[in-house]
């Protein structure tokens, strides 16, 4: 009878960590709606309908191609600690009696669910940079970048720290992804900001900076507010097993951290734009807390509250900062995401030495500078084939009117507006 | 007849209708219009960059009258739109051909 | 000792169903929001409180009859296989003797539990209903035949197969309810449809088609993502149990395929519309999303991931065509809830046969035609004796108007409309 | 090894529980969302980002204040059944030994997600608030009044039933805070809403009730579906316990009745109006539902379905006729809180007579008395202090032009809104 | 030149814009406008309370004409705006002094 | 005095304005309206069915001038507001009969 009760335990634990992973991989699919709401309640109006589509449609390009090839180039045999290997299609689930073989290497999750988990992940990398080139570049070339990145260069970099490659071995130490995610969807974003260039009449003639205001800010609250829920999911799934008493306490200090270095980014965010502008910048608030989920994200599970809450303070007001400046050197990112995702990742990963003895700072500065510099060249290099090919920016004339109507022949709000005057 | 248009702040709307309305002027056309002019506009910071909109929402408040009326519509419209701030707006006079009831044909004063 | 570890599994177990349960039932709830989203960025603004007050108000009916009498049609006593019994009220919950009886009958969940997941599949069926017949049903005539077809149309249909009817004992393979829910809606809402005529102006004198656009398109958009999610427990809820391993493999795989069978469908819907169309109509990929999850609803547990993409994808490419062919057949159907529940629905009974190898040809053809005779003829008489009485359609110069202020006396965004222009 | 499978079964259920408990929190923190979107669609266009801005706020704020002190005031050790202790931040989780000591009191969930799951409740005691002040209140003041609420008002109170104080020892029954949460929160309102006076324009010189309509209802409807499902974890969270039998099944009991109140709670609500005001008013429906979910939280795991239904119809009712009443005392609340959550949660109190047994007319009378004395009077009284020194309300200018610009320097839908004409 | 101005039911635009297009006029411009008149607002009611919506939602059509049209155009108008029903609205007619195009600098009847 | 209407693409606002303030204008008012003309309108599609969207988006500018502005104030429009696209609107002038501020009921040359 033991053995039956050995293999009952097996078996509920096996269901419950499995159910663990598929309410996670669930509550990240839901940041696809935080993300698609966030930005297009910060684009103008004409542009809505386009940003939605690429919303859409990156997050399921990403499940696509991630099942095609990139979470075996991620997660597949390599002999190579740089170079992933290569295979297709994603095979199928443990067998019983692999599982109640009950060693330290059995599985004890289903491998389904850890696919459809690692899925959602990658689209979350791509919808950092639909918001970044928001407004202004052309949606398939859009299309055709999400399909290289979410099925190679992601898996690639991926596969480095999380498949087992040179930079865990080195060190490096990146619970959820601020680097591995956030700073790589940030590094992509970059190259294609570069290369495209500001939105019209986003800088004067004289340098001065125009704002353009998003055209729907409650929107935008309600996209960060799913992206806060999702990031339960995100942060709270990768301690990547709940069953015991260890991995419980675990997970529960993930969701606690994660929401406390949220809160403390808001607060940080409102209070230095009320300080810096005189005025309680709502969409400050929002990068705040995104900037906190942002910087906890390398490592939610070692600091205590009150330095979770601190290392999420510290990103909201880093954010404001680098979105002052950002927007000085004439680099346009309509949503700030390359300072919510890749200025404020960075220092997600190296708060990470804060509470975490086994991190060291080379190894961290190692992940930072390869994952930069290698999606920064990787995604310059497509973005400028595809600019030299299909072209990357719609011309300027459409670019006026509207991408909703030249490329989406809709129009996001029909009744609503006209044309705005003043603005 | 005449066409009266004038420039009002918007929440002065109501108190302009009761006085046309008290004066006799029986319709009214109103339309949402964006003035620029002595009154210098607001600054808005948006992400951190500032910038001034120099646009103020007004309302343009339009009517046909008799001759006869205008005097008496005017001082009503200065009344009840003034505030004594800048930017209260414009009173505006023209000379109206023609006037016809689309639902009667009636042309004219009966029109009005 | 032995006996009570053996309970305190069954124990733990039963817990982790019921937890299973309530987490899905919860994501179906979610639902109702989605459609409401959904159908309310799809119409005019003029017509957009009466849908919101519908799609509230048809899931609280909802609840209200099943838990009166729907439940017990459907789930309960009866001698024969085609007419359920009728008892009132939901009895209470399993004992706890009952289940730690142990045998192959013992409940395994709350059955309360069960009662809250089945309540909001009903919901849902409904929700199909009120987008099809948008901007020109009146509201209190909707809302009784809420009360039938949820009350008594829905339990009858269903108990053929969940119940245990004569569906069931054909073969009829059904998994989350391709069939039984989504058919069954949309049947509903085509007999709707039919005796209620298009909207005004929908169709020009020459027999032109007028575009009558949503006002809202981020609703839509969050819509149709608020619905991705609350399918994961609409399909992953219908596996009934999750906790042993192989449970809780097909629970993943269920999620797995139900995220890769929408993300098709949004790629396969917007291809078509931009080869169609030249453009990449947003309201095409949103539709393709959905119509990839109602074709992957009839059997989400037996495909590979690959083989749920096509499925998926085929479901994106049908719902496009069918939308076209319905509006040039002058069936107005302003969300497209009649091509993407009910063509696509039969898709996805049919493409059960691809994975499936218990399914047959004949039970799915037996299923499809019996729902949808059924369904369409029961709701169409309960829709004619409304017409003659109370009638169904608000007059044409309330349409005019607009359905908010004749029914609600609200407007829905009263600061931003105005007369819209050349639309 | 009879021991290690007992040792075992803790940990699972220690696993799943704690488990439970974040996936509880999760969906209360989600509630956040919902009473903003509720919020700002019933406030005015020019007021909206000010109080998305106060939403988001102070959710961060209660995070923050109940880390540093409002947890250990609720749940400290006191000496006292009125004051009780007072002392800083969390304390860490749980060992595993303590947890496998299995005792009646060893600890069987994670301490830490207890934490996550109460400081999402302060937050909802203060959301209330918000609305209820909305369009006139300045935006620093309320912040400053929600540190002191979070951190000391509201633990205080709380301290009294659910951290063992003398409304506990008196048989006061509130299983999920009808009275500590939600009335709570309206009383403090209640005292802000006094001091503030109505807006401006909102009642006649003659008396009269001029009618200030929401901008965006389909938002109101979103976050009102938000807080239907958030509201699942609020209560089903509450049972505090889901791993065994008897919990499970309670557990489902409580999803099962929220979600029946809240849908008898809409039905009744749009009766009411129907038959009051001769239109199917939304925002009636959406109260209701509120008010049904408010009337069922002292209570929802002992009434049977049915019953639950009427206690959450009557919440529906009431709710019209209070907000009707308020409104001609010329209280003006903007979105209803204190008639949802007040008014409704006093009934909701009541009404646990209804079903519990271990309740007493005496016990929920001086828990109502005092919870509403208690935080009135202490709020009121900060209320005068805020007044008094920094101000409370904006300029009559500032409220014409709205909060917006004054606070925020941003336009919630800066392309949509001009100066609405005859509004 | 002539300068038409009405006021029409909103619904009435595309009749109103085809009737002009058959009797030659080239270009027009809309305005969306609120009405007030002898027809009367509505009653709404908002959670409870009941308010009177007095501006009824209108559009003005505005036409550059040669005198010579005037007559045609007005009939135009009149003929496809009319329902019969009270608020069918007005047509307003006032002398154009100038008009110029502003592509081609082509000035007076040309430029209609 | 004079009364300007000009109608001009949406785009060029800021140029007119500037263009305006430079020759003396120093109020003027905005309407968005919607125009119907020689440019054609595009082409949308909506879930599958081709509609033509006749009415392009453009704005009026109103300016009430004294007499001896309106050769420059003309030439200062056409200048700014020129694309040499079709759609670029025009300018029309009319006799303004009177002229008040509200606010301090200034009136005629004053008041502008
Ligand atoms: N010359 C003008 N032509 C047309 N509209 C004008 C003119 N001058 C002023 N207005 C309108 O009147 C409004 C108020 O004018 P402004 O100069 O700001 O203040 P005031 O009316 O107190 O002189 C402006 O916003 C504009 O809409
Ligand atoms: N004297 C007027 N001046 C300006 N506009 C007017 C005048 N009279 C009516 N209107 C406009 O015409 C519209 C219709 O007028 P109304 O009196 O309601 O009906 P009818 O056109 O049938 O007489 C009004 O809503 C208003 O916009
Ligand atoms: N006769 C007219 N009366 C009133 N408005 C006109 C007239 N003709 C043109 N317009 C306005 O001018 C705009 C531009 O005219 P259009 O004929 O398209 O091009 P262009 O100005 O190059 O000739 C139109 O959209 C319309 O608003």
């Amino acid at each position: 009878m033991g053995d039956i009760v050995v293999e009952q335990l097996l078996e509920l634990s096996y269901a419950l960590d499995t159910f663990y992973f598929l309410m996670s991989g669930m509550l990240v699919m839901w940041m696809a709606a935080g993300f698609t709401m966030l930005e297009s309640g910060l684009v103008r109006s004409k542009n809505t309908v386009e940003i939605l589509t690429k919303n859409v449609g990156l997050y399921s390009i990403a499940c696509i191609m991630y099942l095609l090839v990139g979470y075996n180039i991620m997660y597949g045999e390599s002999s190579s600690p740089f170079f992933p290997g290569i295979s297709f299609l994603v095979s199928g689930d443990n067998t019983v009696a692999d599982v109640l073989s009950g060693g330290k290497d059995a599985p004890y999750y289903s491998n389904i669910a850890d696919f459809f988990f690692q899925v959602v992940f990658v689209a979350t990398a791509m919808s950092i940079i639909s918001g970044a080139v928001a407004e202004r570049m052309k949606l398939w070339s859009f299309f055709m970048f999400a399909v290289i990145l979410t099925g190679v260069i992601y898996p690639i970099e991926g596969y480095w720290t999380w498949g087992g490659g040179f930079l865990d071995a080195l060190g490096y130490s990146d619970y959820a992804g601020s680097g591995i995610v956030h700073l790589a969807g940030a590094s992509a974003a970059l190259a294609a900001v570069l290369l495209l260039g500001p939105r019209k009449g986003k800088y004067g003639p004289g340098g001065q900076i125009n704002p353009i205001p998003g055209a729907n800010l409650p929107l935008a609250t309600l996209g960060t507010f799913i992206l806060w829920m999702g990031w339960f999911g995100f942060n709270g799934g990768s301690e990547l097993k709940v069953s015991d008493i260890e991995s419980a306490n675990a997970v529960a200090m993930v969701f606690a951290n994660t929401n406390m270095a949220a809160a403390a980014g808001v607060v940080a965010g409102l209070i230095t734009a009320q300080l810096l502008f005189g005025k309680a910048d709502l969409t400050m608030g929002l990068n705040g807390a995104l900037a906190g989920l942002v910087a906890i994200t390398a490592g939610p599970d070692t600091p205590s509250m009150l330095l979770a809450s601190i290392i999420g303070a510290v990103g909201g007001v880093l954010v404001v900062f680098s979105i002052v400046t950002l927007d000085k050197l004439h680099i346009d990112d309509p949503v700030g995401a390359i300072s919510v995702h890749g200025v404020v990742g960075v220092w997600g990963l190296l708060a990470v030495l804060l509470s975490n003895e086994d991190a060291t700072l080379i190894g961290q500065l190692a992940g930072i500078v390869c994952i930069f510099a290698f999606v920064f060249i990787a995604s310059l290099m497509v973005w400028l084939i595809l600019k030299k090919t299909v072209g990357i920016r719609v011309d300027e004339e459409m670019e006026y009117q509207g991408m909703d109507l030249v490329e989406c022949g809709l129009e996001a709000y029909p009744e609503f507006t006209g044309a705005a005057v003043g603005k | 007849m005449k066409w009266i248009s004038a420039i009002i702040k918007p929440f002065k709307l109501d108190d302009v209708r009761t006085a046309l309305t008290a004066v006799g002027v029986q319709g009214l056309t109103v339309t949402e219009v964006k003035g620029f002019g002595r009154q210098k506009g607001h600054m808005e910071v948006y992400r951190g960059a500032e910038y001034v909109v120099d646009f103020r929402p007004k309302l343009k408040v339009e009517a046909a009258i008799p001759d006869e009326l205008l005097e008496k519509t005017m001082q009503a419209i200065q009344k009840a739109a003034h505030t004594g701030k800048i930017g209260d707006g414009k009173i505006f006079v023209f000379e109206l051909g023609q006037c016809v009831r689309i639902r009667t044909v009636e042309a004219g004063h009966d029109a009005l």
